[in-house]
């Protein structure tokens, strides 16, 4: 039977959408010579829109674990930035290592959170998220509620900061994009969608569920950390209770269910809708977020899977499904 | 015996006669399964009083009951489900009573469940894949290689880029096994995967019951389709509130009168 | 000292007052309907807006406002379950989060569009009552609101054990949530019986949410935070424990007013500390009695060798 | 006038259909008795009578009344009661409580709770017992005792004996016979234990993967042909009676 | 007649919890646009004036990422923000970041100034300017205010963690010990705490005659009314606040307990002053206050006047309002007269910064007219020009 049968390749439509995301790349990283600051600032806001959804997602599409309390992360990374800088390091050196810091609190926690489960997880990281940023208020360096700003990245030209942080942020959201890509097609991915499924199915085939759930948490706190930091870059003021709002969380979720929980494009999707919406219709200020939460009760209960689960169910096959198949045949 | 005549089974049997190349356990070798008194209490309930079982290497236990007997109760103290309140297991000689599921598994004990688990939202074939490479360390291309092999012998194979999700309960018995087998274990356990099956289809999987014991794997099968059963294993264990009512030869089993009772359910007069 | 410890106790227990009766509903619901409701601090919030409209802008007496109230959150508590919560349920434990997180979001922007930014309290509608205070030997004052909002809240949470324990709709919401089919098979009308809880659930979140106005103020926004000391006192006085709440509301409250002795800014944080120990706790504690011992469960919390190096598979 | 009359019912399960294509009616009084081997499809069967089971094609009327439609809860008022496979007792209520949730909800009828402990006295030392700590056959009269509480005219009982003492056996088949002779309610037993169920029964259905088998008056078979019938041993020369 | 239009871009918080600030907001803009609709005239030229107003919603996140987007997509000559410094802490880094000035107000200036991290004496940001009154103010404010009246001089110090409270506890509280104040401070706590029975007791342990506090203002009530339960309202002479009880709607929700407390006000309806860019006077400000929006005048009507005049009259003083380093220079050394009174950045206490006069109020039960409460000047020693409006009185509760 050697030779008989082989993983599916890339479907024709698939192959269309990488080679469409590698220009949309190249596009990208080119944009600071032709665009202008206008639209170099609101793709940065994107790029940090896609990093989110894709980490977030990771975790609760992929390994069925819903946080209402990422904001840790985002929080956290933008403090050990201020406290890295304050030492004395070069802002862009401490923007990296600041989102690397954030391993430090992510890994114990990891041991302690993933043994909850469902709701009590949720609630536990939302109150994680909590209790960090008091611990976080007592350090006089934010001072307390008003936090604090990045100055020392005012020193720099405005003009070259600002491209350097939009490549960055394109660069991480890329990176964000096929890390996700390798992890979910290689064997972390299958087992990963095997715990969502039925967590103790999964242990029964030999699934190490702890390993697998930490090395995912992981990931997708350093996902949030890193957006959290570039958020910092982008945005200079850190105020402790914007950096470790719940509205991060509302966000993710907004994103990731609209966009189709689970899927690899659907962060993506749901990320521009997102940007979209807000572009569209910000202006109408509470009325614009209460819509935006009704948009998304109303993909939860109609369409749990999103935006990219219309698709599949219209022209039959999942854009950029994680999906193997199994085909017939020598390579 | 009024109501069960075994001897009408094994008539009505499509294959063949019983087995009688038992495979006797190498004496002094430790058996590959040992359960020592084991007991498993759900609240005021004992699924399992002090359960003892064995299943030398190689050897095919039946395991029968009736309902709510403790069978399925047994099958996850021994894969490690969930942890006992008190008794112990080895594995070939290894005190396996801590470990997790996981780690059972690893070392060559696999699981079917009589409700079948599959991975919903995944296909078939995706759901063998994973087995295969957490429990069966493959890789790559070998291991799509032995996926199609497991789902050609399980007849899943024309099913395989569907999602487990859509295909119904017989497919999602031999999905069971398919996932079982593909993370190369030593003993199976396996868990009511005749139910419901045709007589055509019984034939198939006591085929490859028998394939897989012939090939030296230890296995554990609960299961009602006597017939079945009775055509591939050479120890019988009835089961009944949660203990252990009768062991040993099968028809010596069948024919005890506390399992006639507790089982059949006819009066032994 | 041992004087300001007896007054932050005694503060710390009327404090859990407040925190008993906002988690009480949230506990139903949780305990008792199986049912996460993460907008359950909205809800509060919105009942306390109601109250406000109907006090400060048609006049009405805030006994009268809270009387109509109530009865129409109720209204909204049953066509949400209706509408939103069961269709919820069906879809397993991620949809009731995600569908009630979106909905908090939604209610909390919709309070800002309707009532705007100004913060708005029932302080001053219920005149000397938000501050008065009787002396109690020992030199202490216990304020006369918190001590009504104990009051309140033991009555309440009697009135819902009374409730469950002893009327048909409260036999009629246990058995559902115990087995929703069997309770049919008995006659009752499932979906009814957990609209209901739904209704009571969401009636009591009001109820608390008036109380906040009472003591304190509140805002659009004001939801979230409370439906953090809601989870958290229902958590610590164990899920499905009616009143358990109670005992877990006071902990919090004397948590926060323990901890805010040693430094003020430590306050909330001793809170969500205790929270999350008595989580890792009862965590430990499960899975110790699942694993025969505290030793044994310490064992398998420290992960073994390898198994797969132990033994090795045949290749 | 028949009382209750099921027509070519199917039941599935998802893709797999577990009843297929049953028909039956009965009188008040009558009982009739299902037998069949595990999977069968009796307690699918069951299920859909009580409106548990939705996913079903199919009519079945009660006094004529078609009430395919209804939800259990509605069918339970107007009269069709189950006691369903593994009892189902609500576990952390007390049996007193387990028998008022059926009496509070139930249509008005002789039933009440004194004259269910009258027909089932061992109930009356443990009335206030939680449900969760009772004995197999304490549970089973509970059981069946809550459907009674329903005022039923058909009262359906699955695996009435399973898991019982033969003592305990014969204490529910003599209520179920003082019922019988009562006349008033008719009755659909699943029952593993062959002779009871052929000395109780006034019609027999054995059922295999889903079918009928066989059906009718228990003397119209020979055993051979039950046995063979019951486990599903699948023989068309001899089935269909 | 214009030969350019100068477009101002003014990000306020018009919704969300802090709305109330930016009430005042769309009417002055109005107002400014109307009264210049002929043109403003800088040197030789007249500008036509734009005002494009942004919402912040009350969000730090949203502020900086609108501030960003004005700045890219309409090319403001110049950026003005008010209202906490939540509002114009994100705004002014996002204008420093991209090299637009911008002129902020209504937050302590030592919260905005250090709260970004700038250093003392030097010129730490080249393009963001701030007036406002600063933490310095208010130990002058007070010693002159709680000499009214007779006490014995014991201040409780309720201040929580946040930069305004940071500031205040390095500076307040040594310039109040300094003027012979006897001074205990309670600690700093965590905003939304639900319970102050510890810092209460520690007052009446102490027996403070006044306390002062700087409360994230939704958190005041809930002080207040443990204060009175706990017999420590009825002990005080002077309850002092600033930050929180800037409004009427705040008192109203107090009730009783509200008439007596003392605030510090940046603007009042008796103020002597006009604004030259609205063209109106003080009173007119609160009357036209209250006919457009509806609601009791509030200090926001003169303050945020204020800031529009300091903008015009920096765009007027550049000489040149579409050179953006032009403005920049002419803030540098810009004075001017206001609705809160004059704003001199040349003699600022930090260079970009310009402070303005306090008074000291009183919240009073109104004698007449439709609304409840009245906001008497009891203290003007920071603004002698302001006329002093009533007496203070010691805090009785009920008034
Ligand atoms: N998770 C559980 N919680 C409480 N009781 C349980 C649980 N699992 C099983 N039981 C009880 O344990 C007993 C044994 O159940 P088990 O599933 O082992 O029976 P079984 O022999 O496999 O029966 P069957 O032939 O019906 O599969 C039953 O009474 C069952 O109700
Ligand atoms: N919830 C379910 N989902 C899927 N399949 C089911 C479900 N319940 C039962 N089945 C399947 O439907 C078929 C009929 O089951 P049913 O429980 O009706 O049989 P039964 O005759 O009552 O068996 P037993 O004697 O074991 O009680 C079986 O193949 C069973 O596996
Ligand atoms: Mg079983
Ligand atoms: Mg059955």
């Amino acid at each position: 039977m050697t030779g008989a049968h082989r993983l599916g390749g890339v479907t024709r439509l698939d192959g269309g959408l990488i080679a469409g995301g590698a220009c949309v790349l190249a596009l990208l990283l080119a944009t600071p010579l032709f665009g202008s600051a206008l639209i170099v600032d609101k793709l940065t806001l994107l790029m940090i829109y896609v990093l989110l959804a894709v980490s977030w997602n990771l975790l609760a599409g992929f390994a069925g674990l819903v946080s209402v309390g990422h904001q840790t992360f985002i929080g956290l990374s933008g403090y050990f930035v201020l406290r890295l800088v304050e030492t004395g390091l070069p802002p862009f050196a401490a923007l990296l290592l600041g989102a690397v810091a954030v391993l430090l609190v992510a890994w114990p926690l990891s041991w302690i959170v993933l043994r909850l489960r469902a709701a009590e997880f949720a609630v536990a990281m939302w109150v994680i998220a909590e209790t960090v940023r008091s611990v976080v208020m007592f350090d006089p360096l934010v001072q307390g509620e008003t936090g604090r700003s990045l100055v020392t990245l005012n020193a720099m030209d405005a003009e070259l900061r600002r491209t350097a942080i939009f490549l960055a942020a394109v660069i991480a959201a890329a990176l964000g994009l096929v890390v996700s890509h390798r992890l979910l097609r290689g064997r972390l991915g299958g087992e990963s969608q095997a715990i969502r499924d039925d967590e103790e199915a999964a242990a029964s085939i030999g699934v190490d569920t702890m390993r697998v759930k930490r090395v995912i948490f992981l990931i997708s706190a350093v996902g949030c950390a890193v957006a959290g930091s570039l958020w910092l870059a982008s945005a200079i003021t850190y105020q402790p209770r914007t950096a470790f709002g719940i509205n991060w969380s509302v966000f993710m979720l907004f994103m990731v269910l609209v966009g189709g929980l689970g899927s690899f494009a659907g962060p993506i999707i749901g990320a521009l809708v997102l940007f979209a919406l807000q572009e569209l219709f910000g202006d109408f200020g509470a009325w614009y977020l209460a819509g935006v939460r009704v948009v998304a009760i109303l993909f939860a209960l109609y369409a749990p899977r999103g935006v990219v689960g219309l698709l599949a169910d219209r022209f039959g096959t999942e854009p950029l499904s994680m999906r193997k198949t199994l085909i017939k045949g020598a390579r | 015996m009024t109501m069960i005549p075994i001897d009408s089974i094994q008539t009505a049997d499509p294959v063949s006669a019983p087995r009688q190349d038992a495979r006797v356990a190498i004496p002094h070798a430790p058996p590959a399964l040992l359960a020592d008194h084991l007991v498993k209490r759900y609240g005021s309930l004992k699924a399992l009083d002090s359960v003892s079982f064995q299943a030398s290497e190689g050897e095919a236990v039946g395991v029968v009951g009736p309902n709510g007997a403790g069978k399925t109760t047994l099958f996850g103290a021994l894969a490690g489900t969930f942890p006992v309140n008190s008794g112990s297991i080895q594995f070939r000689g290894t005190e396996i009573t801590g470990m997790s599921a996981q780690e059972r598994n690893m070392m060559g004990i696999a699981r079917t469940y009589q409700v079948p688990r599959p991975f919903r939202g995944m296909t078939i074939f995706e759901n063998v894949l994973v087995a295969l490479r957490a429990g069966g360390g493959a890789e790559g291309a070998v291991a799509v290689e032995q996926a199609a092999e497991l789902l050609e012998r399980t007849g899943l194979l024309p099913l395989a880029n569907t999602p487990a999700g859509a295909v119904g309960l017989l497919d999602l018995k031999r999905l069971e096994v398919a996932r079982a087998l593909a993370t190369r274990p030593q003993v199976i356990l396996l868990d009511e995967i005749g139910g419901g099956l045709t007589e055509a289809e019984l034939v198939k999987l006591i085929a490859l019951i028998r394939g897989l014991s012939e090939a030296g794997l230890t296995i554990v099968w609960i299961e009602h389709i006597l017939h079945a059963l009775l055509k591939v294993v050479t120890r019988l264990v009835c089961m009944a509130e949660g203990r252990v009512l009768a062991e040993g030869d099968p028809q010596e089993v069948m024919a005890d009168p506390a399992v006639r009772s507790a089982y059949f359910g006819a009066d032994a007069e | 000292m041992a004087d300001a410890i007896l007054q932050a106790l005694v503060q710390g227990v009327l404090l859990g007052g407040y925190y008993a009766i906002i988690a009480v509903g949230l506990s139903f619901m949780v305990g008792v309907v199986r049912f996460i409701n993460l907008a359950h601090g909205d809800m509060a919030v919105l009942g306390a807006f109601l109250v406000v409209t109907l006090t400060q802008a048609l006049g009405l007496p805030v006994i009268l406002s809270i009387a109509i109230m109530l009865p129409v959150m109720a209204v909204l508590g049953w066509v949400m379950h209706a509408v939103l919560f069961e269709r919820a349920m069906r879809g397993g434990f991620l949809l009731p989060i995600l569908v009630t997180i979106g909905l908090g979001a939604a209610l909390q922007n919709g309070m800002f569009g309707i009532w705007g930014s100004n913060t708005r309290s029932l302080g001053a509608d219920i005149g000397q009552l938000s501050w008065a205070s009787w002396s109690v030997p020992g030199g202490l004052l216990v304020g006369q609101l918190p001590v009504l909002i104990c009051v309140c809240a033991v009555l309440v949470i009697g009135a819902l054990h009374l409730m469950l324990r002893s009327s048909k709709l409260g036999r009629a919401i246990k058995a559902t949530a115990t087995d929703p089919e069997a309770a049919e098979l008995c006659g009752v009308d499932a979906r009814r019986a957990q609209r209901a809880a739904s209704a009571i659930a969401v009636s009591l979140a009001a109820l608390a949410g008036v109380f906040l106005a009472m003591r304190g103020q509140i805002t659009p926004y004001a939801g979230p935070a409370q439906l953090i000391f809601a989870f958290e006192a229902v958590v610590i006085g164990g899920l499905g424990s009616i009143w358990g709440t109670l005992i877990g509301g006071i902990i919090l409250g004397i948590s926060q007013s323990l901890g805010g002795l040693v430094s003020n800014q430590a306050s909330l944080l001793t809170g969500h500390l205790v929270f999350l120990v008595v989580l890792m706790v009862r965590l430990m504690r499960t899975s110790s009695a699942e694993h025969g011992g505290w030793r044994a469960s310490l064992r398998g919390w420290r992960r073994t060798r390898s198994a797969r190096d132990m033994k090795g598979k045949p290749a | 006038m028949t009382l209750f009359a099921v027509e070519d019912l199917t039941c599935r399960h998802g893709l797999l259909t577990a009843v297929q294509g049953l028909s039956i009616t009965l009188n008040r009084g009558e009982v009739l008795c299902i037998i069949g081997a595990n999977g069968a499809g009796k307690t699918t069967f069951m299920r859909a009578l009580a409106g548990v089971h939705r996913n079903t094609d199919g009519r079945i009327l009660l006094d004529g009344t078609d009430i395919t439609g209804l939800h259990a809860f509605e069918r339970t008022r107007r009269g069709i009661a189950m006691s369903p496979e593994g009892r189902r007792l609500f576990y952390d209520l007390s049996v007193r409580e387990n028998l008022l949730i059926a009496s509070e909800n139930a249509r008005p009828g002789p039933w009440d709770l004194p004259r269910v402990l009258d027909t089932f006295p061992q109930l009356r030392p443990i009335i206030d017992l939680a449900a969760g700590n009772l004995s197999g056959g304490q549970r089973q009269a509970v059981a069946i005792g809550r459907a009674l509480l329903s005022n039923p005219d058909v009262l359906l009982l699955d695996e009435v004996s399973l898991g019982l003492s033969p003592a305990a056996v014969e204490g529910v088949y003599h209520s179920l016979a003082a019922l019988k002779a009562e006349g008033d309610i008719a009755m659909i037993v699943v029952e593993q234990d062959l002779n009871r169920a052929l000395d109780f029964a006034d019609t027999i259905l054995c059922m295999a993967e889903g079918r009928t088998e066989l059906q009718g008056a228990p003397d119209a078979f020979s055993r051979a042909q039950i046995t063979d019938a019951y486990f599903g041993i699948h023989d068309k020369e001899t089935a269909h009676g | 007649t214009t030969d350019e239009t100068i477009r101002i871009g003014w990000i306020g918080p018009r919704s969300g919890p802090l709305g109330i600030f930016g009430e005042a907001d769309a009417w002055l803009a109005e107002t400014v646009t109307a009264k210049h609709a002929g043109g403003l005239q800088i040197g030789d030229r007249s500008y036509a004036v734009e005002i494009v107003m942004v919402d912040t919603q009350s969000d730090p996140v949203r502020a900086s990422q609108e501030t960003r987007n004005l700045i890219n997509g309409q090319a403001p000559d110049i950026i003005i923000s008010s209202s906490t410094p939540e509002t114009t802490n994100p705004v002014a880094d996002a204008c420093e970041a991209s090299g637009v000035p911008s002129i902020t107000t209504i937050a302590p200036w030592e919260a905005f100034y250090f709260g970004r991290g700038g250093k003392p004496g030097e010129k730490s940001f080249k393009w963001t300017y701030h007036f406002s009154f600063g933490a310095g103010d208010f130990a002058p404010l007070y010693a002159d205010g709680w000499s009214k009246i007779d006490t014995n001089r014991k201040v409780g110090m309720l201040v929580p963690n946040d930069a305004d409270g940071n500031a205040i506890r390095a500076g307040l509280i040594p310039a109040l010990e300094a003027q012979g104040f006897e001074i205990f401070d309670a600690g700093p706590y965590e905003n939304m705490s639900a319970d102050f029975s510890n810092q209460i007791n520690y007052f009446k342990q102490n027996d403070v005659d006044i306390i002062n506090t700087f409360p994230f203002p939704p958190d005041f009530p809930v002080f207040w009314r443990q204060a009175a339960q706990l017999g420590l309202a009825q002990e005080l002479k002077i309850m002092q606040m600033a930050k929180a009880g800037l409004f009427a709607a705040e008192m109203e929700a107090l009730g009783s307990l509200g008439y007596g407390l003392c605030t510090g006000a940046y603007w009042h309806r008796d103020f002597p002053t006009t604004s030259p860019a609205t063209g109106l006077k003080s009173a007119e400000l609160a009357s036209g206050f209250e006919e457009t929006i509806g609601k009791q005048w509030t200090q926001q009507a003169g303050a945020q006047a204020a800031f529009l005049d300091v903008t015009l009259a920096a765009l007027t003083a550049s000489g040149n309002p579409k050179d953006k380093a032009a403005v920049a220079v002419a803030l540098d050394t810009l004075t001017t007269e206001t609705a809160v009174g004059t704003v001199d950045f040349a003699n600022g206490p930090m260079p970009g910064i310009a402070t303005t006069p306090l008074v000291n109020c009183q919240w009073v039960k109104a004698a007449e007219g439709p609304y409840e409460f009245d906001l008497e000047i009891t203290a003007n020693a920071l603004a002698p020009d302001v006329p002093i409006s009533a007496d203070l009185k010691p805090y009785k509760i009920g008034g």
